[in-house]
């Protein structure tokens, strides 16, 4: 317990921010959802930091973890079948040539 | 506990200097003769053809695809199965209903030929 | 101090990983940066004594995500050549948006009073899980199973050529 | 034979006491933890020259000839002269290579192979780390090695070596659920992860109780590390040499070192979970562990001796139609019966009675479904094969 729990918030807020600017900046879809991917590690890091520090004898904070992690692998594994759609479709990944919501 | 990770830790690195360590030692051995020839691409002697990025078929995604999924059933069975002795039946049953789920979706992509190596 | 020193490392390999992933040009070694990334997170949740989460980040994210991640690089080729740019126009937009929430969330992190408790956690976490899940949280656990099969049948659907 | 028996406790103990003399004890701990693994790092390497040279005996001998004899006695110095070629061969990088990738690849081959000792009871309390993780840590570090494999091929920017490597990711993918899978019902028994828990509660030994799951982790285990078979991935006939098409020298020998070491590192996880670890009468424990694992590397090397290369598309049916159902069953049966009859309180015989009669209807039952549907297995198989061949004949 000699690390504070700030330090585990300040790396998950990094973790998060970079993975946000990913989202939004790469042009390559499987970048932004690798960037997601980044976002929701955060997300988890700090779920299981207040777990231990504020509630320890209760492991509610691993499971609300392991969901989030079963939740990625579900959103990755279909976010990535929708690319592979799509690359189908346009023959192109880049999100600057996609940009009609309907054809 | 966090004294068998720093054993993890420590060990680890040394695991990976064995790699390093070797190639620096043959890097220092070897003889370094480089050729156009020698460095081409290696196709059985023919020269490259087309592009190396190759169109691969969507079956690999698939295969990956089923094992994330049954990937993360383990996920959960593994605490199921620690905790089974104090759990008793109704946790068997549980796991019956979660398992048998999940089998929907294997004889799913079993009946659609997803699993087909075309 | 000596785990003091180690989350440090450990912090910093996974937010290097991190700046790997958005910068680098070809999204293959990206993937490969998010691997470094994930390795990172795990050796983070061994030190906030999670043992059975590092080796399910260890076994979910880089044994299985990332090569779903991988596969699908492979299948749709890379079209960005050296010239045109990896990032799109707004990146300056971004990167300033990304910032101001870095800072809001530090603000929010550091001035909060967290009831930390000094309770300790409890001997078998594993054990605990195994009941947590066949105990209080069995609807979520069997809702997940849906959810997998749901996600799994509608990604053959998508992903399947026709 | 008891003083054999901790004759490496009391190496360290001597070690210890040595070392505690001037230094802090924070420091004797590292200095342990280092010596303890520069042990296991010491023990992988000689383990992998010992093997190649093993391979090629035993399977020399099944095909009728010597195998390795002039390179001092038996050809025992084979593996050492062969380490020199590697060392002073020329290396060569293809123009066309990413070159950071492509000289990474043989260095994160490496690690997953050997940090998977970390966690095996060479003998009682003799294990690197004891972590109350244990077998999930040896599978999610065996998950990694795949990456290592994709930087390989890609790095290498040949379509041979992609393919290879595309398909190596495939098969040590699908192999991996039966083999996760079927060491549940072992856990579920143990009642812990822990690879020490695991050997001390078997006081039957596992095989025994769960000789269907013993199978399918063995066969998976064989396609895990892609050895003959199931080697299809770096079979010279398929694809030339797969993701090591373009390595040559030491960074060709790096892939070679993870594989034996991961063929000796499967049978001792093998040895641990199935034939009882350490546990034996008179011997002393590492002994009997380590006559355990090299019966299960002899059966590897047994079976590549034997059994001819499968094709591709059987190899990916077989993951998943046969092995993981079979898997699937045997862990529902595991735990019916260990709800009935709960095995940390029963008597071992007992216990073994009632799994061993699971296991029996279980295997009837896959006997069952194999004879329905043979003639439709064999039908669609026929059709198949006509597709083909029309397909061919346009």
């Amino acid at each position: 317990m000699d690390i504070p729990l700030s330090w585990y918030l300040t790396l998950a807020a990094g973790l998060f921010s970079i993975g946000l600017f990913g989202c939004l900046t790469r042009r390559n879809a499987i970048g932004i959802l690798m960037g997601v991917e980044l976002m929701l590690n955060a997300v988890n890091i700090n779920l299981v930091a207040f777990g231990r520090y504020i509630t320890p004898e209760a492991v509610a904070g691993q499971v609300f973890a392991v969901f989030v992690i079963t939740l990625a692998a579900a959103e990755a594994a279909v976010g990535l079948a929708l690319i592979i759609s799509i690359y189908r479709t346009y023959d192109s990944i880049d999100m600057e040539d996609i940009n009609l919501l309907k054809w | 506990m966090l004294r068998d990770y720093a054993f993890i830790l420590i060990f680890s690195a040394i695991a990976l200097s064995v790699p390093i360590l070797g190639l620096s030692i043959a890097w220092l051995l070897r003889p370094k003769k480089p050729g156009k020839i020698k460095n081409a691409t290696y196709e059985c002697g023919l020269e490259t053809f087309g592009e190396t990025w190759v169109q691969f078929k969507v079956q690999y995604y698939i295969y990956a695809l089923i094992f994330v999924i049954f990937d993360i059933e383990t996920v959960f069975l593994y605490p199921w199965a620690v905790a089974y002795n104090k759990l008793g039946l109704f946790a068997l049953v549980e796991m019956f209903i979660f398992i048998a789920i999940l089998v929907v979706g294997l004889l799913y992509a079993w009946r659609t030929d997803a699993l087909e190596w075309v | 101090m000596i785990t003091q020193i180690a989350f440090i490392g450990i912090a910093l390999l996974t937010l290097a990983g991190a700046i790997g992933v958005v910068l680098a040009r070809s999204v293959f070694v990206s993937a490969l940066f998010l691997i470094l990334s994930f390795v990172g997170v795990s050796g983070i949740y061994v030190l906030l004594e999670a043992p059975f989460l590092a080796g399910v980040q260890l076994l979910v994210y880089v044994g299985a995500v990332a090569v779903l991640i991988i596969f699908a690089v492979m299948l749709t080729r890379d079209m960005m050549s050296e010239e045109t740019p990896f990032l799109n126009r707004q990146w300056g937009c971004g990167g300033v948006m990304a910032a101001v929430l870095f800072v809001l969330l530090l603000l929010i992190g550091f001035i909060a009073d967290w009831p930390v408790s000094s309770a300790k956690p409890p001997e078998d976490t594993i054990s605990a899980l195994g009941e947590a899940l066949m105990g209080k949280y069995v609807l979520p656990f069997e809702v997940a199973s849906v959810f997998l099969l749901v996600a799994l049948i509608g990604a053959i659907v998508v992903a399947r050529e026709r | 034979m008891q003083f054999l028996d901790n004759l490496f406790l009391n190496i360290s103990q001597v070690i210890r006491n040595l070392v505690g003399g001037f230094l802090p004890d924070w420091g004797v701990e590292v200095v342990m933890m280092t010596v303890a693994a520069a042990v296991l790092v010491v023990i992988a390497v000689v383990t992998m020259m010992f093997l190649t040279w093993m391979e090629r005996k035993v399977v020399g001998r099944i095909q009728d000839r010597l195998g390795p004899n002039r390179v001092g006695p038996f050809g025992l110095m084979q593996p050492i002269a062969d380490m020199v070629k590697m060392f002073i061969k020329e290396d060569i990088t293809p123009r066309e290579a990413n070159r950071w990738v492509y000289n990474l690849g043989p260095i994160v081959v490496v690690p997953p192979a050997i940090l998977a000792l970390a966690v095996i009871p060479f003998g009682r309390g003799l294990s690197g780390a004891d972590l109350s993780i244990g077998w999930l840590y040896l599978a999610a570090v065996a998950s990694t090695s795949v990456i290592g494999i994709f930087m390989a091929g890609w790095g290498s920017r040949n379509k041979y070596a992609l393919l290879g490597a595309m398909r190596a990711a495939a098969q040590i993918v699908s192999y991996e659920i039966p083999q996760v899978l079927s060491v549940v019902g072992v856990i579920l028994i143990a009642g812990s992860l822990s690879m020490q828990r695991i050997v001390e509660a078997q006081n039957v030994w596992f095989v025994f109780l769960q000789p269907v799951a013993f199978i399918i982790f063995l066969i998976a285990s064989v396609a895990e590390i892609e050895r003959s078979p199931f080697d299809l991935p770096e079979a010279e006939s398929e694809i030339i040499a797969g993701y090591h098409t373009e390595y040559s020298g030491l960074k060709f020998g790096m892939f070679f070192l993870a594989e034996y070491i991961s063929t000796f590192a499967v049978s001792a996880i093998g040895a641990t979970m199935f034939l009882g670890g350490w546990r034996g009468p008179v011997l002393p424990g590492w002994i009997w562990f380590l006559a355990k694992t090299y019966l299960l590397v002899f059966v590897v090397l047994w079976l590549r001796g034997t059994l001819p290369r499968i094709r591709v598309d059987q190899l990916m049916n077989f993951a998943w139609k046969v092995l993981v159902p079979l898997a699937l069953a045997n862990l529902l049966v595991a735990g019916l019966i260990a709800a009935i009859i709960n095995p940390a309180e029963t008597p071992g015989f007992w216990t073994f009675i009632g799994f061993l009669l699971g296991n029996l209807l279980l295997i009837a039952a896959v006997v069952m479904v194999g004879v329905l549907r043979a003639p439709e297995m064999e039908a669609s198989e026929a059709a198949v094969v006509g597709a083909k061949g029309a397909l061919a004949g346009q």
